[in-house]
C-alpha cells in the first residue's frame, strides 16, 4: 500500500552513521542482550570511549581485525546476544566474508553488520568503497541487506531488527545525509514504501539515491511527468510485490543505487520483474561496473548521474 | 535421558543431570581404544571419511568429554556449560562418534546417514541447527577461537565461570584470523579460552616442517601473551594432568588464556596410517582392513594401558 | 554464430581438476612466467609435488592461508608473472574477497584463481561448497568470471587465458565431469557456444549444467520440443548478443547452474534482456538460496533438478 | 629526466640514472624536516589528509628513497630495482610529496588535485596505475607483507638479488593476514624482505596497549623465525646504521627476512599532534596554524640536527 509522504525539502542534514551508533548505545543501557562493537573506531573522549570502558563485556572494539570481530560477534550471538558490530563497509562485507558467510549466515546468527561509507561515499577510494555488497549479500542465503535512506530511518531499522531473528547487513553512507522523511511512519523490513505516487514513471531507489530521486521527481513534475518514488530499503529479500505493482501502474522504471549496476538493486529489480513475467521497461543508474575515481560524494555523484538533475536527465531521455 | 557409555561410566552427578566422568586414566584409555574403533567401523561403512584427524585427536576428545567438560547430553542448552568448539570442524566424525557412545544417537543413524541428504544431521563437516550437542557449524579453518573469544565475552558478561576449549589442527594455524583471535583473546584475559592445538605434524599435504615451518608454536603463542603447555597428545595420563591443573576461571583475578600444543601422529594408533598420513587424511576401509584394524587398535590401546 | 557440434552421449568421464592442474604444470615447463600456487593441495608423491620441488619460485603451496596466497599472486604478477592459484572455491572467492577485490581487481593483474568444487559438488557441506561466485565475481569490475564445462574446455580455457590481460576467476566442480565436447571448436573468453540449435526452447547452462541439458534436450526432443542449448562458460562478461539471439529466436528460456538463483546466471540473463527490452519468458533452474543439506552432487542434483530428467521436467512444465 | 632534489642532493651514480642519494646524516634530516613541512603545506591546501602516520614515518621513508632504495625517478620499471611497498596505504601522501620532491610531479599538482575527480591522480590512498613510482595499490591494511612476498620469489626466481622493503603500521600488525605472509616468509627464506613496522604507538583510535596489546613485537617476529631490530625511528644516525646493516640478498645462503620495528610517536615532528594522535589520525592546518607548524617542524629538525 502506498502511504504518502511530504518529503523533506529543507534539505536538513542528520548523520546517518552518528544516529546509528547512538541508538545502538542507548539500546545497550537499556537492554541487557545487545552488544556493540567496532572495529578500531571506538577513538577517544566520546560516548563510544565511554561506553567500552562502561560495558567491557558487551562494547568492543576488535581493532584492526574483521575476521576476528564478525567470527566473535557470532559467538556471542551464540549465547543469546545481539551483536552489532560497525566499521567501514568494505571490511565486513569483502574483508571478512567468510566469517559472514560461515558464522552468520551459514549458522543463521542474529549478527548486525553495519557497513558505514557505503558506495562511493567514502571518499577514499575503491578500498574504502563498497559498490559490491547487494550482490554479494544478494547471492548468501540467509542474509537479509538493508540500506536505509536517512537517518530517521537508521533508528525505524534498528527498532525493527529486535525482533529479526537472522543475520542482517546494514548499508550506510559516510554520515550527514539530508533528511528524506518528515513525519512518522511504519518501518517495515521487506516492505517498500511509496515516498511519491506517480503515474508516469517509478523511480526504485535506496540510501542516497531516495534523497536523490525525490528532488528528481520534483524536478520532472514541473515538466508535467508524474513520477513515484518507492524507497527500497531492504535489498533482500526484495518486495516483489511493489516492483510488480510499479511496473503494473507506470511500467517504466528507473532504478538508482549508489552501487554497481551489475548485481545491484537495478539487476534485483530486473529479475524480480523477468520472473513474474511482467512487461516494463527499465533502466539502471548506479556504477557503470568500474573502479571509480577518488573523490567525495558531491563531485562523484554527478559524474554518475545519480544526483537530482543526473537522474532527471537520465529519466527525460528514457521518456521520451 | 540415559547415556548408553557403557562399564566405563561413573555418574558422580546426582542433580539429576547425566554427566559422564570417568575418572581413572586406564579406562580412560579403553575408552580412546572403543572411540578409534568406533571411528574405523565408520570408516568402512561410510568410506571417504576424515580418519587422520580424529584419530589423533581422540584421546584429548576422550579425556574432555568424559571428564573434563562435564557434558551433560541431557542438558545441552546448560548456560553454566563449558563449550567445546571444534575448530577443525572436518574432524565431525569424531564428535558424532562421541555422541552416539553418550546415547544421543543410535550407531546405526550415524553410520547408515552419514553426508546424506535423507539423514542430513551427520555431514563431513558438524552443523549446529543438525545435530544436538554441537555448539557451532564449523568447516572453515580458523573460525574457532574467534567465536570462542565471543563466547568467552558472553560468560563474563554473565559472570559465568565456565571454559571455552578450541580443538584446532596444526595446518589449521596457518590461518591469519587465529592470530587476530590470539592477539585479542590475551588483550582482554579472556582467560577462560584454552586452545588445544592438535599438532599432529601434517596438514592435508604436508608433513609439520615440510612447508610451512613453526620454530615453536608455544612460544609464538606465548609471545602474544598466553600461556602455552606442551603435551604428549598420546599419553592419556600426561593430557589428564594437564587438564586437571588448569587454574580455574577467576573473573575478579584474571589470568592469561592458555594453549595446549598437543602433540601427536596424524592417524594415531593405526600403525599404517601413522605412515602413511596423507593418504589417510581421508579415506575407506574395506571389511578386510577393518578387521585387520581393530586388531590394531587394540593392540596400541593394550600398550598405553601397560604404560600407565 | 550457432556452431554445432554432437555431444558426447558415451558420458565419457574425464577429471577436470587433474586436467587443470596437467596443463598448468605443462606450461609452467614451457613458458617461465607462468606460476602455480597451490592451498595445501600440493600432495605427495605426484606431479604438482614433483614440480614443487623442482621450481621452489614458481610452483608454491601457500599453505592454509588464502589471503596470503591470492595477495601473494598479485605480487608475482607485479613482476610480470602469470600465476594460476588454486584451491576450494570458497577460500578464494569468499575467504579471501579482500585480496581479489584489492590485489586482483582494483590492482588489475592477470592472476588466474582456480576454485574447485564449484557450486554444490564438494559433497562438504555449505562451508566447502560455492554458490556464491558468480554474483560476486559479477558486482566486482575488471573481473572475469568462468565456468568451463568440461575437462576438455578447462585446457581450451587455460589457453585463451594466455592472452586475457584481467585477473580470471575460473570455477570448476570437484572432478569426474562428463564430457560434453567431442570435435575440436573455437574457445573465446566471452563468446557462448550453441552446443545444439533448437526454435521452440533455449536451455542456457553454465559449468556442470551444459552436460545435464544438452540430455534433457535430448529427452525434450522424443516429446517432439526442439531445444537449444547454450554453453555459456563466461558469466561475466557476458554473452548479451547470444541472450538477446536466443530471446529472438526461442522467446523461451530456462537458465540453468549449479548456484543460487539469486545473484547467478539467471539473474545476469533477466538483467541482459530487462535492459535490452527484448521481451522473453524465463525460468531459471538453480539454488532456491538456501543452504543444502550434506551429500554428493549425484543426491543432491536431482534434489534441485538440474539433473537431466529435472530440467527435461521443469521444461514440460514451462512449456505447457 | 632530472630531479629537483635540491642542494641536498648527491648523485652519485653516472650510469645515466637519476638516483638521488644523500649520505650525510645532517643533510638526511634536513631532508626530512622539508617533507615534514611539505606535509603540512598539504594538510594546509588540501585539508582532511591522513597526517599523522606520514610524519612519523618521515624519517624512515626519507633514509630508503634518498638513500638506501637506490629510487631511480628515471627508470621506474628497472628490473633489478628495489621495491618498496606502503602497506599501511593511508599514508600515500607521504610518498607524492617525495616524488614531487624528486621531481615526477609538480608540487600544484599534488596539492591542487589530490582526491578530486579532474585529477585522479593522487588519491587518499595510492593507485599504481595512477601514480609513477607506486608499486601497488593500497588501502586495505595487511595485504602489502603478502605481496612481498610474491615480489621477493619474482625477484629469486630471476636470480635478482633486490629487496622487497614494506612500510606498516602498529595497528596495521593486528591483521591476521599479516601473518600468514610472516610464517610464509621465513618458511620459504624470502630474505629479501624487510617489514618495517613504523610502531608510532597509535592507530586510529587507541594509544598501544590500550586495546590490542603487544607484548614486544620484536619477540613475536623472531618466534616466527624472523630476525628483528628495534630502532629508535627519530634518530636518523640509528635509521642509517640499520638500513646499512642489513646483510646482502644472497640467494645461495638464505638467511631471514628482516623486521625492523621502528618506534616513533604519531605526528612525529609537530609537539601538539603527537599530544593528541587521535585528532590527527586525519587533519587539516589554517593558514594561521600552518605558519606556527612550520616553525614546530624548524625548530624540531633543529634540535635532531643539533643531537647528531
Ligand atoms: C579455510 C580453509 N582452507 C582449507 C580447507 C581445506 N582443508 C580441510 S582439512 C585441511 C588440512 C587441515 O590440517 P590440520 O589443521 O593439521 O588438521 P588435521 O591434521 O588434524 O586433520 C584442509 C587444508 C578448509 N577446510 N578451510
Ligand atoms: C583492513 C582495513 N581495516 C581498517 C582500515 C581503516 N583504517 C585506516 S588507517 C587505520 C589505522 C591504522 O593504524 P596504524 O596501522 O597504526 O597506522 P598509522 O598509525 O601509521 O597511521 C584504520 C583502522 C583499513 N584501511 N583497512
Ligand atoms: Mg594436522
Ligand atoms: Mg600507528
Amino acid at each position: 500500500m502506498a502511504v504518502q509522504f511530504t518529503f523533506n525539502t529543507s534539505g536538513m542534514m542528520m548523520d546517518a552513521k552518528g544516529t546509528i551508533t547512538g541508538t545502538i548505545l542507548d539500546m545497550v543501557e537499556e537492554l541487557p542482550h545487545v552488544v556493540y562493537i567496532n572495529g578500531d573506531g571506538t577513538g577517544s573522549g566520546n560516548r563510544v570511549r565511554a561506553a567500552f570502558d562502561k560495558y567491557p563485556d558487551r562494547v568492543l572494539d576488535a581493532g584492526i581485525a574483521e575476521a576476528n570481530m564478525v567470527s566473535m560477534a557470532a559467538g556471542m550471538a551464540l549465547r543469546g546476544y545481539m551483536p552489532f558490530a560497525q566499521t567501514f563497509g568494505p571490511f565486513l562485507s569483502v574483508r571478512a566474508l567468510d566469517q559472514v558467510h560461515n558464522d552468520l549466515a551459514y549458522n543463521d546468527l542474529p549478527v548486525r553488520l553495519i557497513g558505514t561509507h557505503g558506495g562511493i561515499t567514502s571518499g577514499y577510494g575503491p578500498t574504502h568503497n563498497t559498490i559490491v555488497e547487494f550482490g554479494i549479500m544478494n547471492s548468501i542465503p540467509n542474509m537479509t541487506m538493508i540500506a536505509p535512506c536517512d537517518a530517521n530511518q537508521c533508528i525505524k531499522f534498528l527498532e525493527a531488527s529486535l525482533d529479526w531473528p537472522q543475520p542482517i547487513y546494514i548499508r550506510i553512507p559516510r554520515g550527514e545525509e539530508p533528511l528524506v522523511y518528515t513525519e512518522d511512519y511504519k518501518y517495515e523490513i521487506g516492505k517498500a514504501i511509496t515516498v511519491r505516487p506517480g503515474s508516469d514513471l517509478t523511480l526504485i531507489a535506496t540510501g542516497s539515491g531516495v534523497y536523490n530521486s525525490l528532488q528528481a521527481a520534483k524536478q520532472l513534475a514541473e515538466d508535467g511527468m508524474s513520477v513515484a518514488v518507492i524507497d527500497m530499503h531492504t535489498i533482500k529479500p526484495i518486495d516483489r510485490e511493489a516492483i510488480i505493482n510499479a511496473a503494473r501502474t507506470t511500467g517504466n522504471i528507473i532504478t538508482v543505487e549508489d552501487h554497481n549496476v551489475l548485481g545491484g538493486l537495478g539487476s534485483i529489480v530486473a529479475d524480480v520483474l523477468m520472473e513474474a513475467g511482467v512487461p516494463a521497461r527499465l533502466k539502471k543508474i548506479g556504477i557503470p561496473d568500474k573502479f571509480v575515481p577518488f573523490g567525495y560524494p558531491d563531485e562523484l555523484y554527478p559524474v554518475y548521474g545519480f544526483d537530482g538533475p543526473g537522474i532527471a536527465a537520465t529519466a527525460r531521455q528514457f521518456m521520451q | 535421558m540415559t547415556t548408553t557409555q557403557g562399564a566405563n561410566a561413573d555418574p558422580v552427578v546426582d542433580d539429576g543431570s547425566t554427566v559422564v566422568r570417568i575418572n581413572s586414566v586406564p579406562e580412560l584409555i579403553e575408552k580412546a581404544g572403543f572411540i578409534r574403533k568406533q571411528l574405523a567401523l565408520g570408516t568402512h561403512r561410510i568410506g571417504g571419511v576424515h580418519i587422520g584427524g580424529p584419530l589423533s585427536a581422540t584421546d584429548m576428545a576422550v579425556a574432555l568429554y568424559y571428564k573434563h567438560l562435564g557434558f551433560d547430553p541431557a542438558n545441552l542448552d546448560d548456560p553454566y556449560r563449558n563449550t567445546f568448539i571444534l575448530s577443525k570442524g572436518h574432524n565431525g566424525i569424531l564428535l558424532y562418534t562421541i555422541f552416539c557412545d553418550l546415547g544421543l544417537y543410535d550407531w546405526d543413524e550415524l553410520l547408515d546417514t552419514y553426508n546424506t541428504v535423507e539423514g542430513n544431521t551427520f555431514g563431513a563437516h558438524p552443523n549446529r541447527l543438525h545435530v544436538k550437542g554441537i555448539e557451532v557449524s564449523t568447516g572453515s579453518l580458523g573460525h574457532g577461537l574467534s567465536l570462542a573469544c565471543g563466547v568467552a565475552h558472553a560468560n563474563r558478561d554473565k559472570q559465568i565461570p565456565a571454559r571455552v576449549y578450541v580443538m584446532l589442527g596444526d595446518g589449521e594455524m596457518e590461518e591469519g584470523s587465529n592470530w587476530e583471535a590470539i592477539m585479542y583473546a590475551a588483550s582482554k584475559k579472556l582467560d577462560g579460552i584454552v586452545a588445544i592445538v592438535d599438532f599432529n605434524h601434517f596438514s592435508a599435504s604436508f608433513a609439520a616442517g615440510e612447508n610451512i615451518v613453526w620454530p615453536n608454536m608455544a612460544e609464538t603463542f606465548r609471545s602474544f601473551g598466553w600461556d602455552a603447555i606442551e603435551v604428549d597428545g598420546t599419553d592419556m595420563q600426561a593430557i589428564d594432568e594437564v587438564l586437571s591443573s588448569l587454574p580455574p576461571v577467576d573473573y575478579a583475578n584474571p589470568g592469561k588464556p592458555i594453549a595446549i600444543i598437543s602433540s601427536t601422529t596424524k592417524g594415531q594408533g593405526i600403525d599404517y596410517m601413522e605412515a602413511a598420513p596423507g593418504a589417510w587424511h581421508i579415506g575407506g576401509l574395506s571389511k578386510e582392513k577393518l578387521e585387520e584394524t581393530y586388531e590394531i587398535i587394540d593392540a596400541y590401546t593394550a600398550r598405553k594401558l601397560a604404560e600407565v
